[in-house]
């Protein structure tokens, strides 16, 4: 800024125009697309959650898990829908099939997902079509992990900087996530004695979280301040270790006590819901602030331009 | 223009692109500026004094095209020996009476001439002088309508007309001729004195100074363009008039990339004033008979046909224009009717109306397609007006301000009126637009163009056409019978158009062809040259005869533009005989040979005896060039072979002009009406000539030295943007145009924004004697301080769009504005000064007293800034 | 589909857009050349797109920003004419940003009399990779037989992922509609063989629409004639088929930086990276499974 | 055969079927986007006009259909504009469709505090009535000299230049038929 600041029709700076931002911001509603992004990470892990307990022989929690996962499936589309501007137009998200559109690919994982987690749970109560239903459940396990992480790609493959740039890492966020949160559910629904896994894997999944996003936060760079600087999105994002770092202790700690189990998992849930509105809000701040659009682009240009001696990658701020 | 005039801004970037310098010269930095090789920046209110220093360049540097001014031009007539300029009177031209505050233009003739004028005075009651009306251009139609001035009443009729040619000195050594009278009149217009003047550095000036004689002479052209940045102003018609001289002087009239451009306003401006809705013209530009020196036809005539050039047969435009009106009853017996015309005594231009409708003089008013309670100077007068008549008619195609002033009006919050105070009745008829109608809009081009109904106006919606040829049919049926001499005129008058369709539109072709003129055969006439004196022809508009030629209809002819010569003649119909470019007979030399091979256009055929080229030659097709005229000649037959301004009646471009207009017969730099700044070139302050209106409801400050100018020390100037339309009714009533520029704001520099702690974005108050107006502030480096005379100069911008109504509202600009007048066309000034301060304005009575305090501290009166010679 | 073409499916230059959308006989790729050296800010782009295709007001309020009272490209916005106020002609004084991305000191201009007013009309670039369709759900953003990028009203369900994936920042989502709309580069006006309404009402020019190829031709001869005529400062922007999208097929020429104008100097489609961002998240997703095979495995000795 | 029609109409079938895989063009066309057709075309007719802005005077073109301004822009015939418009006359149809014009006759009578409806043909005629009326009551034969003036000074008029020069000419003609002198034109503002 000129030191002579002075309020006028701005003169002309060289970083923007006007300080308006390039990028659009997201129009993403709060709290549906986080929600969606938390139940889906939730039902994904409790549908393999799910299959784990079946294989291990754990009935109860399998069925738990099963219903957590068809519940938060069918929740997580209902928030899903209401974000769309055209609800009732819901459908058309299985017109085409993109490989191209994390959105498109990730609702012909949802669709075949709810129903078939619907499905396993459908059977589990009615004791009808226990094969089928057991069947269902697998697939929906093996769509389950697909529908934890593709909302990562979802929010990588976007130009805005904080959400693309971190695309290597934020997968493993959302798995990590996903998995403490559908442990988390687990550990609500079930008897606390059945729970040894969950809590396991509770704290696998706050681990790969946490380290994946210690990552995001060293390796990005100017970036990366969105997730690191002071601002909503790092308040948001501390609060969701502190939780998933309490729950998990909780969970561990609760090991015998239904009421803290079902206190660390509900913290767990919350602690992703936190987390995944922390991502979503550093990116809506990284699209609003033209620094992180500018900047980045400009020293890729002049790295070009350094190494292929081209005036395709004009040095910073000269005309060419 | 690229504001104003966008798409004819597309001609300026096509020279551009091969090459053309384009300079720009304005108060502020627009959309034009951008686009322009060279920006000068001058203080509003002071291009007499910039384009007088180009003059001064041009002589001082013999830069002039020699052989084109001395054939031209009037720079060899050998002037009286008693003509004296500002130089020699302290800012006053000789001739002044500070009593009746005009010029009689006696001492301002050529040597020997025949009578010289009888001067005004005796001609006036109201107001000292007047002439042709015409927006930005009087001048544009050239001869037309600079005669035209000269027919207003500063002369009377023929009273001016100049008989026999003037004595010459082609040599342009006589101290008295023309050249000379000129070098001198321009000399103190040197390079200093025009930046101390305009505020404009010298090296700018000079730097315009080079480009444009550089690009001047035999091989090239310069072309000027205004509007009303050179028109609006109390001196307007004397900036065109140094804009003439200049262009004159290097040779660019008359010649292809040459000319004054006048980039006029509105669609069909251009024919309004040719068939003029104005007090002081019948179509035409004949003059409307004045009841002191017109009795009869013949004085109105009469001398007209001694003098030479086109204006001899004046008499066959009058006498088809009677019989076109009048038809049969009009006979060679009876004057042609002459007696039933209406006359003149004065001024009744449109501000003189007011003013008497707001001291209860007028009771009915029409208002078509207007809007004065935004539009006009002294916005507040007008509303004054309007709320003291009994009726008033409004047609419109939107709720204008002009029509719920009774209701909306800034007044009626002040408390200055109560709604149910006001008497007026209001009619509001709702207009059709042009896609609900035919007719034609002439452009600025002199073009007309004729434009096709499309669809039936909506609801009550109807034609102006068939407002006014109903409103007659009417009038006539309730007069019927009546055998009152003065309802004569109205029960004899042509009114059988055919009518058409579901609302009985009348024909708008058949009033075209009303217009065109028909032959004693009944059939549709060619060209003016064939409308007789004899009551054979009729023609309601003389210069417009041939746009029906062959019994059709001209102004439709849409031959694609690229299916044409550049000239493109046979799109539309150009008046007059559909001629292009006025004057073209100066595109070739004495000889009538182009002047260059680059700048051909019209020239003589020695072989076939006649001249021809791209456009219809604007002269008598073959007189040769080298034709004398015998002395008794009259009409077009005194014109000499190397007479290019035909309706001139000697044939010559004036440099300097004996006749025709008010204030002075040379251009010479006064100060706007209200101004901060002290002339800097001789204690006459304001053009001794304005029209002023000393009343209550027209206050105006004190001027330069004078004490309490002070207190208003910023210089404003109105202006448009690109995104809304004049008074607003066609554009703040539309979405797409009104998000474009929400709001009224207003331009300033950043040195007056920390003078004044003016916030951008924040809100402004503009004060003038008139009222204080409120505007959002737009800081902007475009706008910058001068400094004139020593000192600096602030202007402040204001767009003068808005007003209360529609979706983009605003206070109107026109509220600050003071009805001060050029005397020769009765136009406003577009420039004043004012105070501004930050912070909105106070409301209801509280900015009465506001405006009030600052008219006693600048210690104003209703004399204030009035007076002729500056004390 | 060859598979040689997958490499240019996702970024880099591209031949031929219609084609590989499934057009197989299709007229040229069409476009727009928008020289702002020409334009003079009359707006009438942004009247005539919004006649033509009727698209709603957009908020009555004063910016501040010069003459621009539209601010940028949006739902209700598909020609935004960018005004910018120079002091001093020529490369900026100072660098844009440090590396670090701290914003740079803005220098007094060294000659304050020299203004400048740049004015430009942005729009949808209908870039070759356009994030904003591959990102699309329902296919509702497609390619048009002429190589443009179309929302299809009829089918938009409002989901805004082509928001955030457009790297200029253009498509949004109207408020109180609920769909994504931008400029359609006049699809209907192209299937009438018209000139889209923006570029047939221009006055100067400014925007040249016609086939690409021709276009690129005719902006690179308009460069070197500024060039020849002393303005260095004249560049093409998004010209490129070698760029980050593939080449834009409305592209510019700016006097002055892109960022100046409000856009991205290096835009590069977020799909270039789709390849390796599916391996992360594949990679996520095994490691998913794997956490909770190990969850069980150590749990279950404690369990019977 | 239907649900034949319907999978066949399916963009992910088309998707599959067709060349083009990856749902970017063709196999995600919409119906809506198969029988677009620009609305010029399906004008009943269009006709020629011109600007009713400015006096650059463009050439413009009018798409009616059904008795509607459908569209009006440029006419590239015009050697003036080349088809070009300003952002005015590209607002046309807006201006003559908009729904803020005036399209009833409205009528305040004096003091009122209202508008009030009053058929066209009644206004017509009381206009008529006061312009006869006024014209009497204020009719000067002569001056005080005895000079012929034949006028009458209590009417005035001011019109715009938007009229056509046809509009211009009857106004001229009735007014001075009618003995009104104040007739003026924005041409004077
Ligand atoms: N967009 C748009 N176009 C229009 C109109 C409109 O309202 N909007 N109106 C039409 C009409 S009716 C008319 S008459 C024309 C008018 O067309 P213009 O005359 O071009 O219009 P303005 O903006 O009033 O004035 C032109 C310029 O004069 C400058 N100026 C002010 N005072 C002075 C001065 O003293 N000297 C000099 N040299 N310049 C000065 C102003 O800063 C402004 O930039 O435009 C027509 N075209
Ligand atoms: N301070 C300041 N004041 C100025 C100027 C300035 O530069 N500075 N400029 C002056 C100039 S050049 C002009 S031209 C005037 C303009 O001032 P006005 O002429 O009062 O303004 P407009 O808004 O053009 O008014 C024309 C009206 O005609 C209506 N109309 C359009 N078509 C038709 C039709 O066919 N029939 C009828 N009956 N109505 C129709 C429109 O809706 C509009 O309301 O303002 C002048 N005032
Ligand atoms: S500019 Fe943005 S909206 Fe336009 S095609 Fe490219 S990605 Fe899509
Ligand atoms: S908002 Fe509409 S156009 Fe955009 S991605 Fe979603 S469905 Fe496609
Ligand atoms: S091409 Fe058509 S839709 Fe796109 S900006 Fe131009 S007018 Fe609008
Ligand atoms: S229409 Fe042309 S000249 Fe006018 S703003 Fe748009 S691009 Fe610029
Ligand atoms: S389009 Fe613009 S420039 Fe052309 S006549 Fe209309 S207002 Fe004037
Ligand atoms: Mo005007």
């Amino acid at each position: 800024m000129s030191p002579r600041e002075r309020s006028m029709v701005p003169r002309a700076e060289f970083d923007s125009y006007y300080g308006r931002p390039i990028l659009k911001r997201p129009t993403w509603k709060v709290p549906d697309v986080p929600a969606y992004l938390t139940l889906g990470g939730a039902a994904g892990a409790s549908a393999v959650v799910a299959a784990g307990a079946e294989l291990a022989g754990r009935p109860e929690l399998a069925r738990a898990a099963r219903r957590n996962a068809a519940i938060a499936a069918l929740a997580g589309t209902g928030a899903l829908v209401h974000d769309l501007g055209r609800p009732e137009r819901f459908l058309h998200m299985l017109r085409v099939l993109k490989p191209t559109s994390p959105l498109s690919v990730g609702s012909w994982i949802l669709a075949p997902f709810s129903a078939l987690s619907a499905a396993a749970v459908a059977s589990d109560v009615s004791g009808r079509l226990p094969r089928l239903g057991r069947l269902a459940g697998a697939g929906a396990a093996v769509l389950g992990p697909a529908l934890a992480t593709y909302t990562a790609v979802l929010f990588a493959d976007t130009a805005v900087p904080a959400w693309h740039e971190a695309y290597p890492e934020l997968p493993f966020i959302f798995a990590g996530s996903a998995l403490a949160s559908g442990a988390g559910a687990a550990l609500v629904t079930t008897a606390a004695a059945e729970c040894g896994p969950v809590r396991h894997t509770a704290a696998l999944g706050a681990a790969i979280e946490l380290a994946a996003s210690r990552r995001v936060e060293r390796r990005l760079g100017l970036v990366g301040e969105p997730y690191r600087e002071p601002g909503r999105a790092r308040s948001l994002l501390q609060a969701g270790k502190l939780l998933t770092a309490g729950g998990v202790a909780t969970v561990l700690v609760g090991r015998r006590s239904r009421t803290l189990s079902a206190v660390g998992g509900l913290t767990l849930l919350a602690a992703s819901f936190l987390t995944r509105l922390g991502i979503f809000e550093a990116g809506v701040a990284s699209a609003e602030d033209p620094r992180y659009t500018v900047a980045p682009q400009r020293a890729r240009m002049a790295e070009r331009g350094a190494r292929e001696g081209t005036p395709s990658g004009r040095p910073l701020g000269t005309a060419g | 223009m690229a504001e104003a005039h966008p798409v004819g801004f597309q001609w300026v970037m096509e020279a551009k692109k091969r090459g053309a310098t384009v300079i720009h010269v304005d108060p502020r930095f627009t959309r034009t500026s951008a686009l322009a090789d060279v920006y000068v920046s001058l203080r509003a209110g002071s291009d007499i004094a910039f384009l007088g220093g180009l003059v001064n360049y041009v002589l001082e540097n013999e830069l002039d095209f020699r052989e084109y001014v001395v054939a031209y031009t009037n720079a060899a007539a050998i002037l009286r020996e008693d003509y004296q300029g500002p130089d020699d009177l302290d800012g006053l031209f000789s001739g002044y009476d500070p009593d009746g505050r005009h010029y009689d233009s006696t001492t301002w003739q050529y040597e020997g001439a025949d009578t010289p004028s009888p001067g005004s005075g005796e001609m006036t009651e109201t107001e000292p002088a007047q002439g042709a009306g015409g927006d930005p251009s009087a001048s544009r139609v050239g001869g037309a309508a600079g005669r035209a001035a000269s027919y207003g009443d500063t002369h009377g009729s023929g009273g001016a007309a100049i008989t026999g040619k003037p004595r010459r000195d082609e040599t342009l050594q006589h101290p008295r001729c023309v050249y000379q009278v000129i070098k001198r009149h321009f000399a103190r217009y040197t390079p200093e004195v025009v930046s101390q003047v305009c505020g404009v550095p010298e090296d700018q000036f000079l730097r315009v100074a080079r480009e444009m004689t550089e690009n001047s002479g035999r091989e090239r052209t310069t072309a000027l363009c205004y509007a009303v940045g050179w028109t609006h102003h109390s001196v307007g018609a004397q900036y065109i008039r140094t804009a003439a001289i200049l262009q004159a002087l290097l040779g660019n009239i008359g010649r292809p990339g040459g000319g004054i451009l006048a980039l006029r306003g509105h669609a069909s401006i251009q024919g309004s004033t040719d068939i003029p809705t104005l007090f002081n013209l019948l179509p035409g530009y004949i003059p409307m008979p004045h009841a002191n020196a017109h009795p009869d036809l013949e004085s109105l005539v009469g001398d007209e046909e001694k003098q030479a050039g086109f204006w001899g047969n004046m008499r066959s435009y009058v006498v088809s224009l009677l019989k076109s009106w009048y038809g049969d009853a009009a006979t060679a017996d009876n004057d042609f009717c002459y007696g039933w015309l209406p006359r003149l005594t004065g001024n009744h231009g449109t501000y003189q109306t007011v003013a008497d409708m707001a001291d209860g003089k007028v009771k009915g008013y029409f208002l078509v397609g207007e809007n004065p309670a935004v539009g006009s100077a002294n916005a507040k007068m007008q509303r004054r007006g309007l709320a003291s008549l009994d009726w008033l008619v409004v047609r419109d195609l939107v709720m204008i301000e002009s029509a719920t002033f009774w209701r909306e009006a800034p007044e009626i919050e002040t408390g200055e009126m109560r709604t149910e105070d006001i008497a007026t009745e209001v009619f509001v008829l709702p207009a059709a637009a042009h896609t609900e109608k035919d007719g034609t809009f002439t452009n600025t081009q002199r073009l007309l163009q004729w434009h096709h109904k499309a669809v039936e106006p909506p609801d009550d919606a109807r034609s102006d056409l068939w407002f006014y040829f109903h409103l007659g049919r009417r009038i006539r049926e309730k007069l019927a019978g009546s055998t009152d001499e003065r309802d004569a005129p109205l029960l004899n008058l042509t009114w059988d158009y055919p009518t058409d369709g579901p609302t009985a539109d009348p024909s708008a072709d058949a009033v075209l062809r009303e217009i065109n003129g028909t032959g004693p055969d009944g059939s549709a006439l060619s060209a003016y040259t064939e409308l007789k004196a004899d009551g054979s022809t009729r023609s309601g508009c003389w210069i417009y005869c041939g746009v029906y030629a062959d019994e059709a209809n001209q102004a439709a002819r849409r031959k694609p533009g690229q299916e044409q010569t550049w000239v493109a003649p046979e799109w539309g119909w150009a008046w007059p005989a559909n001629r292009r470019m006025l004057y073209n007979r100066a595109a070739a030399d004495r000889d009538g040979n182009p002047w260059s091979e680059r700048k051909r256009y019209v020239w003589w055929d020695a072989k076939a005896g006649k001249w021809t080229g791209e456009d219809v030659p604007d002269f008598i097709p073959d007189r040769d060039p080298h034709y004398v005229p015998p002395e008794s000649a009259t009409g077009p037959d005194a014109i000499a072979g190397d007479d290019p301004f035909v309706m001139q009646t000697d044939g010559k471009a004036w440099l300097f002009a004996p006749q025709g207009v008010a204030d002075g017969p040379l251009p010479t730099h006064y100060e706007p009406p209200e101004s901060p700044v002290a002339n800097p070139l001789y204690r006459q302050q304001q053009n001794p000539a304005r029209e002023v209106y000393p009343r209550r409801d027209n206050l105006l400050h004190p001027s330069g030295a004078q004490p309490g100018s002070e207190v208003f020390p910023y210089v404003f100037t109105t202006y448009r943007v690109t995104e809304h339309h004049t008074a607003g009714g066609m554009s703040r009533t539309l979405p797409y145009l009104s998000e474009l520029q929400p709001e009224l704001f207003v331009e300033i520099s950043p040195a007056l924004a920390d003078e004044r702690k003016l916030q951008h974005l924040g809100w402004a108050t503009v004060v003038t004697a008139r009222t204080a107006i409120e505007a959002r502030v737009l800081v902007t480096d475009r706008m910058r301080p001068l400094t004139v005379d020593g000192r600096t100069v602030h202007q402040v911008g204001i767009p003068w769009h808005w007003g209360p109504g529609g979706l983009s509202r605003g206070d109107a600009a026109n509220d600050l504005v003071a009805v001060a007048l050029d005397p020769n066309v009765h136009i406003q000034d577009k420039v004043g000064s004012c105070d501004i301060r930050p912070g909105r304005r106070p409301r209801g009575p509280a900015l009465l007293e506001y405006v009030e305090e600052y008219r006693r501290r600048a210690g104003i009166t209703e004399l204030t800034g009035t007076e002729g010679v500056t004390p | 589909m060859s598979q040689a073409s997958t490499g240019n499916r996702l970024s880099g230059p591209l031949h031929d857009v219609a084609g590989e959308a499934g057009h197989e006989h299709h007229p040229p790729r069409m476009g727009f050349f928008t020289d702002t050296s020409v334009c003079i800010g009359c707006k009438a782009c942004e009247v005539a797109c919004k006649e033509w295709n009727a698209v709603p007001e957009d908020g009555l309020s004063l910016s501040g920003m010069s003459y621009d009272n539209t601010v940028s490209l949006g739902a209700s916005t598909w020609r935004h004419v960018a005004f910018i106020e120079q002091i001093g002609h020529g490369p900026p004084a100072t660098e844009p940003f440090a590396a670090d991305g701290a914003p740079a000191e803005t220098a007094e201009p060294a000659n304050p009399g020299d203004i400048r007013w740049l004015m430009s009309s942005d729009v949808c670039k209908h870039c070759t990779h356009a994030a904003c369709l591959d990102v699309c759900p329902t296919g509702s953003l497609f390619r048009t037989e002429f190589g443009t990028v179309v929302v299809q009203d009829d089918i938009c369900n409002g989901c805004g992922y082509c928001v955030p994936a457009c790297p200029y920042g253009v498509i949004d989502i109207r408020p109180g509609d609920g769909r994504a709309f931008k400029c359609t580069l006049c699809y209907d006006r192209l299937g009438a063989g018209l000139e889209p309404a923006c570029a047939k009402a221009c006055p100067t020019q400014s925007i040249q629409f016609g086939e690409l190829d021709e276009l690129r031709e005719r902006a690179a001869d308009r460069v070197e004639a500024l060039h020849a005529a002393g303005r260095p400062e004249a560049r093409l922007y998004g010209e490129s088929p070698d760029d980050g999208v593939g080449g834009d097929g409305a592209f510019f020429l700016l006097l002055d930086e892109p960022e100046v104008y409000g856009l991205p100097p290096d835009p590069v489609v977020t799909t270039r990276d789709l390849g390796a961002m599916w391996r992360h998240a594949a990679a996520a997703a095994g490691t998913m499974v794997v956490a909770v095979g190990a969850a069980f495995l150590t749990s279950r000795g404690r369990r019977r | 055969m239907g649900v034949r029609t319907w999978i066949e109409g399916w963009p992910a079938y088309r998707q599959l079927a067709g060349p083009d895989p990856l749902g970017r063009g063709v196999a995600a066309e919409s119906s809506g986007s198969r029988d677009l057709v620009a609305r010029t075309e399906q004008a009943d007719r269009v006709v020629r006009s011109i600007c009713p802005y400015c006096a650059v005077g463009c050439g413009q073109r009018v798409y009616v259909k059904d008795e509607q301004v459908t569209q009006i822009e440029g006419d590239p015939d015009s050697p003036i504009s080349r088809g070009r418009l300003c952002p005015k006359g590209s607002a046309s149809k807006s201006l003559v469709t908009s729904p803020a014009r005036v399209t009833k006759v409205r009528y305040r009578r004096p003091h009122g505090s209202e508008w009030e409806d009053l058929e066209l043909d009644t206004a017509v005629d009381m206009i008529a009535d006061r312009v006869v009326r006024t014209r009497r009551e204020t009719w000067q034969d002569t001056d005080d000299e005895g000079r012929v003036l034949r006028r009458t000074m209590g009417i005035a008029s001011l019109g715009g230049a938007t009229l056509d020069n046809e509009e211009n000419y009857l106004m001229k003609k009735l007014y001075t038929a009618l003995g009104a002198i104040q007739v003026e034109n924005q041409a004077r503002i």
